[in-house]
């Protein structure tokens, strides 16, 4: 029987070098227009934009059950602007919604190189955070922005739909602050990302130039 | 030159009346399914928040120069349309080049648009897109049929192509669509699947198609398309208004006052009508294809060849 | 036994012509263990000559200790309603069985995850290597020697802070001073 | 010797020389076609006027050869399409086997044709049309040379049951009225359906089975796309086209005497067959899954329309019909050179094997994109004039209300064959195995883009083709022929203004294509069409994605009564009915000596019988 050493509670180096390694990557990139500096335009694009947001509903994992909830009568996000697109070229916000496998992570990131800037990621439930109740799951990963960048996690397992309500609107508040949206930062940072996707994805055949 | 200079300020009137006419009823329709769903729904100027968003997106793909020039074919054909139809009686603003073309042109010039669209969504080489396109032209070799049957009884009736002539039919008789029942039930049947509203909206099924035609194009492309999109459901409803319904416009007011009357009146027209293929859809689960087609070969045709036969015997040829 | 008699009736015309060890677990539902050798023609048998028309799992456990693989063929006679479970053990070490899916096509989909999943060999097994896993080159994943956290530690970043991310044993344990007894201690890790 | 005998005897000697220059250098054969093809159209254009003629008497009969405005017209489509055709030859046919054969026949067809339109009598009428049709069977076996028997069968047998109920007609022509001359015939009344029924019906059998006429259609689409592609152009374009040519001879009777009561049910039975041409070709035009077969059937459709034309005959049908016939000639032939070049380029046509070639052949994607809008007839290309003018004609000139139906059903139809051409074969998925593929050469793109520039002026400027076709209409019986250079207008006064719609257009266009290439130019970056939304997934190279077949399949299901009606199988069930009839007859030859002495004794004994009544 091999030997197993169990995580326990990360010790200070550990913890400093997460710091290094999840430090916010995404901080000015994509944000030429934070609260301070954005024009009247921006302001007004802003919006538009908070106000009107198509959702990439890409149903991961078992959070996907609660999309139709958000979305129908009793919830109805439509209020808010949100509507559910059919394909990443018209979606602004990909909702990932409960555990990602690697298989699925493939997919996923596909899926977000697909769609145009200023592109926002909501990740919901605890596996999407911290791999959840698949903590030790050979074929999941445990923390999603080390892959894409995420803009509003949702905790819960599940989220209800306030709380995903909870979460659109707090991306509306950091759209409206200009803080949201690191479709530009990512490519800027994508050699890290990229390190860190091939990393899991062991036959990567993406094309190597970044053309989507 | 002044003339001229009225005539393309004038466009621009109309242009812009029907963008954003045709805007605040697809935010209309968003608010009034929202309703029935027993929900609050988006504001009614969704619409507009969701076309500047797409406008103003940062980056855009295109997948080669027919793709690039999809939303093209869709504006040129939503403008062109709009300038030949009449949008109001006489009116010095709104009277583009209405004597120019006919019914014929019209109609032809209606399919333009999606053609082109059709062109740059085959280039995309997504098999959804050209899936969609497929069902869509087989659709319009359905509806397409009660509606020429319709136009056919029309120009027969009033001994005339011109769309202009028949507003002025009805300007001094009744109404075509007293004077023509069948022929305006044979147009509104076809309506419904003209406006692609459930149960005829497997062209773009989101779900089954991811949208179908559309599935490749965002940001600026998805905008420019969602614009001339608008403009032509106002076109639609503008025709079937001009055709069957007297009009608009047709007051004895004069000047500015004239004008406004005959807005609202063409305002009043236009959304019971837009209500019709809203409502149906509303309620209606979808068609297939094949099924769409055989329902526009049977009992809107057979009012489309009542309406003709209508017709013949209103004008006395038997 | 009265009441069992047809299960019994069955089990009795298995043991007649088989190998076999089996009992009637209860109501409906026999067991019988039989050798590896001897699966396709006992499932043969039940299919042809006792109406078990339809197989409604293949399943397969880790022996680890005993060094095998137990591989469960549950079938079903919707006549009679009977439940038969073949029980048979293959080596470890050289885990290869007979493909059945000439028997019963749906059970190239069973065949096929045990390749993946086990390691399982089947001779003649048609279909991909690849079947749910993607690029996996690691030891199958089911076996019970695979260390699944292990795995995941080095391939997976893990957020830190996290504390719930070790043996729930042991972190029970640590949390409540309470002592794992004797008996269960064969079942922990290490 | 008369100018008009030179042109026919440079074509002669052209066809004879270019079948010599073989034998000696290949590459020049071709050349020399085609400069034979362009002399002759020079002396022709130049040296020929409309109201030519020239007697002259052959074997005793009195001959007559001569133009009128209305045989000029059609000379037009012959010597525009096979001077582009023969120029797009060279290039298209290097390299392959039997060119002396090729362009020997070829010639010999525009010889063919030529001599059609400018006879004036039944006789060289008969002749030419003879020559135009063996040359042209010659040309559609070209590509099956040793398969004679199975694959130009349909066309000869059809051409020969044409000549020989012309054949007929003529005959009885000679007969009845004592002429051989095309103007004392029709003078004389003998097309007129009143006297002698049969000998219009015998002519429009003749001609109405060149123009692909509905029950005599089935040769078509076979011999379209056997032929090679630039023969195909002149095939569809011009040849058919005689046909049409002989069907308004025919009617010239009709068109002189302006009473729309004469002719009537002749005209409504032909008008339907049209129609029902231009449906069923449409139809069957949308599930080929061969680009050239596609082009085949839709050329059928076509001639449906010009057919329905010329039997409304009224005013706008006819000058609909003949605006049509020079159109048609104009897109399909540059559809079948597109078709061409794509084979010439890919090695074949079949759409499901292709696809995505937009990228590497642009000119050849805009000739055919050009064309195709023309086909559709959607405005501003010079096909919607066309389909104007006959929808016009139908509805307000005559009363033929269900027929319009038709016909605008067929051309709705015909949007989704025309779409499923520019798709299949340049659309798409682009693969891996076509990425080497180059544009066509020069030659070949010179001629396609002529007539597409020549569809693209139509749209706007119709007037160019209204102008000899209102010369040729007042030839074949109407008066005062009103058009216009740039707008449409019918007999309720409602007019179309082109010009204006193609500038508004053309506006728009500019407008539009600006705002959307400048607006976030730098970042609308060109992806790939494997960068598509499949879910995520990623496509591999070899993967093709492209929807092709089966492409209409939900359109097929609803019109499946339609597709139920094929032609092809009733005329096989009749050559096989005819094959067991004839059967029989043949068993009466048992090649015994002792059957044929039966034979004779009981004709003897017959005759003898009956002799009163034979020979009272």
């Amino acid at each position: 029987m091999s030997e197993i050493k169990t995580l326990g509670i990360p010790t200070p180096e550990e913890i400093k070098q997460a710091q290094i390694d999840f430090a916010p990557r995404c901080t000015s990139a994509g944000r030429v227009n934070d609260k301070e500096t954005q024009g009247t335009v921006e302001y007004i694009l802003n919006f538009a934009r908070k106000h009107s947001l198509f959702v990439m509903a890409y149903g991961t994992g078992c959070g996907a059950i609660e999309i139709p909830a958000t979305m129908t009568s009793r919830y109805d996000a439509e209020r808010f602007g949100i509507r559910g697109a059919a394909t990443p070229r018209q979606a602004d916000v990909l909702l990932i919604t409960g555990y990602l496998a690697t298989k699925t992570l493939k997919r996923v990131i596909r899926v977000y190189e697909q769609m145009q800037d200023p592109k926002y990621v909501i990740a919901f439930g605890s596996c999407a955070i911290n791999g959840g109740m698949y903590f030790d799951s050979y074929n999941t990963i445990k923390a999603l922005d080390r892959y894409i960048p995420v803009d509003v996690y949702i905790a819960g397992c599940m989220p209800r739909p306030e709380s995903v309500i909870n979460g659109f609107v707090k991306l509306q508040e950091l759209i409206k602050n200009g803080n949201a949206g690191n479709g530009e930062a990512y490519r800027e940072d994508l050699d890290w990302y990229r390190k860190n996707q091939q990393k899991v994805i062991k036959n990567w055949d993406f094309p190597d130039k970044y053309n989507w | 030159m002044e003339g001229i200079l009225f005539k393309i300020l004038g466009a621009f009137l109309t242009a812009i009346l029907a963008f954003v006419v045709g805007m605040f009823y697809g935010g209309l329709r968003r608010k009034v399914t929202a309703r029935v769903q027993n929900r609050v729904g988006p504001p009614v100027h969704q619409n507009f928040l969701d076309l500047m968003k797409l406008q103003s997106k940062r980056t855009n793909i295109a997948h080669g120069f027919m793709g690039h020039l999809a939303p093209v074919w869709i504006i040129i054909a939503a403008i062109t349309v709009l300038m030949f139809i009449p949008i109001l009686h006489g009116d010095l603003w709104f009277n583009n080049l209405t004597m120019k073309g006919d019914l014929i042109f019209l109609l032809y010039m209606m399919v333009f648009g999606s053609l082109g669209m059709a062109l740059g969504a085959g280039q995309t080489g997504n098999p959804n897109s050209a899936m969609g396109v497929s069902r869509g032209l087989a659709q319009l070799a359905g509806f397409e049929i009660p509606f020429m049957l319709s136009l056919i009884a029309l120009m027969l009736q009033f001994k005339t192509t011109s769309i202009s002539e028949l507003m002025q039919v009805q300007e001094s008789g009744s109404w075509i669509i007293v004077q023509n029942p069948f022929a305006f039930i044979a147009a509104l049947l076809a309506s419904l699947g003209m406006f692609r509203y459930s149960p005829f909206d497997i062209v773009g099924a989101p779900a089954e198609l991811a949208s179908g035609p559309r599935s490749e194009f965002g940001g600026k492309y998805l905008g420019t398309m969602m614009t001339g999109g608008a403009v032509f459901a106002f076109i639609k409803l503008v025709m079937y208004v001009d055709l069957f319904l007297g009009g608009a416009g047709n007051n004895n007011l004069e000047g500015i006052a004239g004008t406004a009357l005959g807005l609202v009146e063409l305002l009043v027209k236009t959304f019971l009508l837009y209500m019709i293929p809203v409502f149906i859809g509303l309620v209606s689960p979808r068609f297939r294809t094949e099924q769409a087609i055989q329902f526009f070969w049977k009992w809107p045709t057979f009012f489309g060849l009542l309406a003709i036969g209508w017709a013949l015997y209103k004008n006395g040829t038997f | 036994m009265s009441k069992l008699k047809k299960e019994n009736k069955i089990l009795d015309k298995l043991n007649d012509v088989f190998d076999i060890s089996g009992e009637v677990k209860r109501k409906l539902r026999i067991a019988v263990k039989i050798d590896s050798k001897n699966v396709s023609s006992i499932l043969l048998f039940l299919k042809n000559q006792h109406g078990f028309i339809h197989l409604n799992h293949i399943s397969c456990v880790d022996w680890i200790e005993e060094g095998e693989f137990e591989l469960v063929y549950i079938v079903w006679n919707p006549k009679t309603k009977l439940t038969v479970l073949v029980h048979t053990r293959i080596d470890r070490n050289n885990p290869v069985m007979e493909n059945i899916d000439t028997i019963w096509d749906q059970a190239n989909t069973y065949e096929r995850e045990f390749r993946e999943m086990f390691g399982i060999e089947f001779p003649g097994l048609v279909g991909r290597k690849e079947f749910i896993l993607e690029d996996w080159d690691d030891m199958p994943p089911m076996r019970k020697d695979f260390d699944t956290q292990k795995y995941a530690k080095e391939n997976f970043a893990t957020r830190p802070g996290r504390e719930d991310a070790q043996d729930v044993r042991e972190a029970i344990q640590k949390r409540s001073g309470e002592v794992i007894p004797d008996f269960a201690k064969k079942y922990s890790r290490d | 010797m008369e100018i008009i005998a030179i042109i026919l005897l440079i074509l002669l000697v052209g066809s004879i020389l270019s079948f010599l220059i073989n034998r000696v250098n290949k590459n020049f054969t071709g050349v020399t076609a085609f400069l034979v093809a362009l002399a002759s159209g020079v002396v022709f254009f130049t040296k020929v006027q409309s109201g030519y003629q020239f007697n002259f008497q052959l074997a005793g009969l009195d001959l007559q050869w001569g133009l009128t405005d209305y045989s000029y017209y059609f000379a037009y489509i012959i010597f525009g399409l096979s001077v582009l055709a023969l120029l797009y030859s060279i290039k298209y046919m290097e390299g392959k086997a039997r060119l002396g054969y090729y362009y020997a026949s070829f010639l010999m067809t525009i010889l063919g044709m030529l001599g059609v339109v400018v006879s004036q009598d039944f006789v060289s009428l008969f002749i030419f049309w003879e020559i135009m049709t063996w040359a042209s069977f010659l040309l559609v076996i070209y590509n099956s040379y040793y398969k004679i028997k199975t694959k130009g069968i349909k066309y000869m047998i059809f051409s020969a049951i044409g000549a020989y109920a012309m054949l007929t007609a003529i005959v009885f022509i000679r007969v009845h009225y004592d002429t051989l001359l095309i103007s004392e015939a029709i003078a004389k009344g003998a097309f007129n359906f009143e006297q002698y029924i049969y000998i219009p019906i015998f002519l429009l059998l003749g001609f109405g089975i060149k123009a692909a006429v509905m029950p005599f259609h089935v040769w078509a689409p076979s011999a379209y796309s056997k032929s090679p592609m630039p023969f195909t152009t002149i095939f569809s374009g011009a040849m058919s086209k005689m046909g049409i040519f002989g069907i308004g001879l025919v009617f010239t009777t009709f068109y002189l005497s302006n009473d729309p009561e004469n002719f009537y049910w002749v005209r409504t039975i032909l008008g339907w067959l049209g129609g029902i041409t231009a449906v069923m070709g449409t139809i069957y035009a949308l599930i080929q899954t061969d680009a050239k077969k596609l082009l085949a059937y839709s050329s059928v459709a076509q001639l449906g329309y010009i057919v329905v034309g010329l039997s409304t005959g009224t005013e706008l049908g006819v000058m609909a019909a003949l605006y049509l016939a020079v159109i048609h000639a104009v897109f399909k032939g540059a559809l079948f050179m597109v078709a061409g070049a794509v084979e010439k380029q890919v090695g074949t046509t079949d759409m499901t094997k292709i696809s995505g070639l937009i990228r590497k052949m642009p000119w050849t994607f805009f000739v055919a994109l050009v064309s195709i809008i023309a086909l559709a007839g959607v405005p501003p290309l010079g096909g919607f004039v066309g389909k104007w003018l006959l929808y016009e004609a139908l509805i307000t000139e005559s009363n033929n209300y269900i027929l319009v139906v038709v016909v605008f059903f067929s051309s709705t139809a015909a949007f989704m064959y025309s779409y499923r051409f520019l798709f299949g074969l340049f659309l798409g998925q682009e693969e891996k195995e076509t990425e080497h593929i180059k544009e066509a050469p020069v030659t070949m793109i010179i001629p396609m883009v002529i007539l597409a520039v020549i569809a693209m002026i139509a749209g706007s400027y119709p007037g160019l083709i209204f102008e000899p076709a209102a010369k040729a209409m007042e030839a074949i019986g109407f008066q005062n022929v009103s058009w216009q250079m740039s707008s449409l207008t019918n007999i309720w006064g409602d007019t179309t203004d082109l010009f204006l719609i193609s500038m508004m257009i053309f506006a728009v266009f500019i407008i539009a294509f600006i705002f959307l290439t400048l607006k976030g130019l730098k970042k609308t970056r060109y992806v790939g069409t494997k960068d598509i939304s499949t879910s995520g997934e990623l496509p591999k190279e070899w993967e093709n994605l492209t929807f092709q077949i089966d492409f209409f399949k939900p359109f097929e299901r609803a019109a499946a009564p339609l597709y139920s009606m094929n032609m092809n199988k009733i005329w096989k069930n009749l050559g096989k009915n005819l094959e067991a009839f004839f059967g029989f007859f043949r068993k009466l030859y048992t090649g015994n000596g002792q059957t044929y002495a039966l034979f004779v004794v009981i004709f003897l004994v017959v005759l003898l019988l009956f002799k009163d009544v034979i020979f009272s």
